[in-house]
């Protein structure tokens, strides 16, 4: 049960940190398509962050950071709003700052690919939660990763400059990528059990959904090394990059004002 | 002459003017100035309520604002297509808001200052805007009456879940409470202001209204904004910022005191608190994506000289 | 002496606030030696501030924001760390967005100007404290305001790009002056006491001087007019604008997290 | 031949080089890379603590940090000038620098992930670099040796401030000792690694401890700094990630384990946690602020024309 605890919050704040980065597009977009677009996509993971995070909560209660006595705060806000930094269980890749579009759409890729193909086993979870945010998942994953997909091939075949800004967005993030496909230990527990997904064992079937997209768009396969893990720990682990404390810090400022706030 | 009376016939039955029908060269600018001036005020309407999207204190009332801030894109977006019946592109309009030749709400240019806004803005903003609203679904061009149906619809429904945020925080602790009242202090008089000036200083209204492309005076409608969210407060637990306000038994309506005209000018002019930011919010978004809609418009050309080879 | 005590948070806080954001700089400047510099001013005005609000906290400890009992935490930070953004009485000129360099030298050329020309009269303040803090200060804004003028001049008379710049930082800035000049009921009461200074009476002084500044780089005076106010409402009664609680949020961030910690 | 020999009885005599006199071309290159790897790494330097300047828990702290940080830009500073002295120009410098083509210490490729970082960098990272740079204060080139004089200096000064902080906060709640004990952990094995390659390892340091530019290999340098470190670890109540790590009564000194080399070397290699975002920041900076240094440039060279005319 800690170890389904603990994996659902990898999956939750996955989702609830790529949509806090997502949302900071809104108002901001290349066009009100894509600002729609992309608040859409935000919406979806952080629908899919609060039900992974009730799961969180259910499956392992002391999770859930202690409030003052009689405080209102439900456990997905408990866990949203007052861990500190080190304790969310996030990628790395979901962290990095936006960027230019181009960066948010090579994100937006490699993470929605990564996904869809995790969920896709999910959906064979014997936890009924997993296995049901799992199915409702997918339809939502496949639209995000349509449309970077749609956006990848425009901007590698639309002007130079776009070309080269997409160039330099996947240079900046497949750095990112590797981490996505290392199993954790508690990955590796909750595989084992029937309950998870080890994401190791769909690494390939990512990689050749996306050398399809970049043989389409005419793009090299990036080839940077992984960004190396601090003594063997990742974001997995808690470790995280600058840009965490920043994002959290943002995120749970007025929470954290009012403990005991209704909201 | 015959296309005139045929136009005035349509107005006068209360007909929808459609936009291959033929229209007066001054119905058509005001038209375009109104459904611009409304678009633009969605589009820059994101940005107070944006400001708080990152730091929303609860994961449902982050996704609750989230599908507000993207429906008030959505209501920008059926505007500009509705403007652009009238033969003017969303390109150009965006131009002539970020040049500050169209204007957008003033109401916009207060800058929010707690999540209580958040609810505020819902109620009051929303509520004044759902008034002034309400009577244009009967707005005699059709594309503009259509939206408007649209969007009043999904205003109503932001109208509620801002107050329902208030409701919310006036059940919890002291500081909560004491936000929501010094929110609606703020929001009060520039959500007065959002009716326009007194009638007797509103020199567009009588043509507009014979058009029918307004349908009543701001006068009336700001007295039916009050009337109907005084009995909202006072479900609340918050009071208004204005000591004239009082229940008149002999007119059956609120006598209330006028807002502050001098400052209301002041942010018209484009000297209120938030004016240059929001112009320079939109401006930067626009030339930040510049580079973005050249590339869809050069894979689309792209893409239709493959098939036509 | 609760007049006292929030005329002391008005100089405080502007000098916090300014301090602040004259901070991100650090190690972003265009060369080290203005990294170095910008630390410097920033470094002056951190200063300033302390003093200022343990005067303000000594004059009136209900100012001081409560915190749990046994709170090792001093008055200063309580201050500066414990009240929320409303309750900062800073101008909102120190608010705006470094933007670009010179944004931020004209703001440092308006502010420390504004600033001097109070401080000079501060120095005969009945409160022995405010007096000396000015004594001191004076030569710090001196070569804050040195600096900043220097700089104006070089960008006004350097490139076209320079110029056009800091034509631009002008007029984003300039509506932002005359609230630094306009009298609140409190300062007209320490000034009338003889601990405080109306800065009104020194407008017309600081005009003379930045006169002075414009006429030798051949910039023309700005007239956009000054940002309105809210309800008769500006920075000094806590009316700010949207930038203010992000700088606070990030701020007070750790100390917030920690309010019995000890650093 | 002549000049070769004036130069080695110099160095024999631990007499200075000056800039005017003769060098040999290894040595003026070896000095080079040194100097501006050491100026580059305090320039970097000042990113990983300057993330906490705005956010630093007390007024007090912040002034400490931010004049740190400053402290910081000044050894820069002094290091680039004695650079110049051997004939390369800051710019050049700060050019290889951006492009990679001249490496910083690895330890600023590790993120600063809580404000007791601030305590450990000073403590033991700044700790490790005193050690790596008090013998560099008697190095062979004048100016580099006298700048390493004046930075050893406020370097202890620095390490006593970050010392304090630690124990400060050690003295604080629980959640403060525990974020002491973390950010050791995590600095601990990288502030070994600043010592660079084992001894058997590292090329260079052969001919540079010839040269004088050198004065003690890597391994003596990391046993110094453990044996310091020890006793200070004890008296603050933290420990060390090292299982290995004790007295040996026998060597009267520390046994330790090795840091992770493979690790080190993905980190000098480019592909550390913070390599691509320092260099990414230091390239901002730098071009951001290329048309005020342009600006400058022609503001001085109008003056001269005006003083010339």
């Amino acid at each position: 049960a800690a170890d389904l605890g603990t994996y659902c919050l990898m999956l939750a704040d996955d989702a609830l940190i790529a949509s806090q980065r997502l949302s900071e597009w809104c108002s901001r977009a290349p066009d009100l398509e894509d600002d729609i677009a992309l608040s859409n996509i935000a919406l979806d993971l952080l629908g899919q962050a609060r039900l992974l995070l009730a799961r969180a909560a259910a499956a392992d209660p002391s999770l859930v950071p202690a409030l003052p006595e009689g405080s209102p705060v439900p456990a997905e806000d408990a866990l949203a709003f007052f861990r500190d930094a080190g304790e969310f269980r996030n990628v790395r890749l979901v962290e990095l700052d936006n960027g230019d579009f181009a960066v948010t759409i090579v994100k937006l890729l490699l993470h929605s690919s990564a996904r869809i193909a995790i969920f896709e086993q999910l959906v064979d979870s014997r936890d009924h939660v997993l296995s049901a945010v799992a199915a409702k998942g997918i339809k939502e994953l496949t639209y995000h990763r349509d449309y970077a997909g749609r956006w990848f091939l425009t901007l590698a075949r639309g002007t130079e400059e776009s070309r080269r800004r997409i160039d330099a967005a996947l240079g900046q993030v497949s750095p990112l990528q590797a981490e996505m496909f290392a199993t954790h230990a508690v990955e590796a527990r909750v595989a084992a059990a029937g309950v998870g997904v080890d994401p190791a064992t769909v690494a390939d079937a990512v990689a050749v959904v996306l050398a399809q997209v970049f043989a389409l768009s005419g793009v090299d396969q990036p080839t940077k090394a992984p960004l190396a893990a601090v003594q063997g720990r990742q974001g997995r682990d808690g470790m995280h990059t600058e840009a965490l404390s920043r994002i959290v810090g943002e995120m749970q400022v007025v929470a954290r004002a009012h403990p005991m706030g209704q909201w | 002459a015959e296309l005139l009376a045929e136009f005035e016939a349509t107005i006068s039955r209360n007909d929808r003017i459609e936009p291959r029908d033929w229209m007066p060269d001054g119905y058509r600018k005001t038209l375009v100035r109104q459904v611009a001036q409304h678009a633009h005020s969605e589009i820059i309407g994101m940005q107070p309520e944006g400001n708080w999207i990152g730091r929303a204190p609860s994961l449902r009332r982050k996704a609750i604002l989230l599908a507000k801030v993207q429906d008030e894109a959505g209501h920008g977006l059926y505007l500009y297509s509705a403007c652009e019946t009238l033969g003017v592109s969303r390109g150009q309009l965006t131009e002539m808001l970020i040049e500050g030749r169209q204007k957008y709400s003033s109401i916009f240019n207060y800058p929010t200052l707690s999540y209580a806004d958040v609810g505020t803005i819902g109620w009051l903003v929303d509520g004044a805007a759902i008034c002034n609203q309400v009577p244009l679904c009967r707005t005699s061009f059709g594309p503009y009456g259509r939206a408007m149906i649209r969007i009043c619809k999904e205003e109503s429904f932001h109208q509620r879940q801002g107050y329902e945020l208030l409701m919310t925080m006036m059940r919890g602790t002291d500081e909560q409470r004491a936000m929501v009242q010094e929110s609606v202090n703020r929001f009060w008089w520039p959500a007065l202001m959002m009716f326009g000036p007194p009638d007797d200083e509103s020199p567009n209204s009588a043509q507009s209204m014979a058009w029918g492309i307004k349908r009543n005076t701001n006068d009336d409608l700001r007295q039916r904004f009050v009337d109907m969210s005084m009995p909202q407060a006072e479900a609340l637990g918050v009071t208004f910022p204005d000591p004239d306000l009082r229940w008149n038994e002999e007119r059956q309506a609120h006598d209330f005191g006028q807002p502050d005209w001098d400052e209301f000018m002041q942010v018209v002019k484009g000297n209120g608190p938030c004016n240059t930011q929001r112009i320079a919010h939109r401006r930067a978004a626009h030339e930040d994506g510049a580079w973005v809609r050249e590339a869809a418009t050069a894979y689309a050309a792209h893409q239709v000289s493959l098939e036509g080879a």
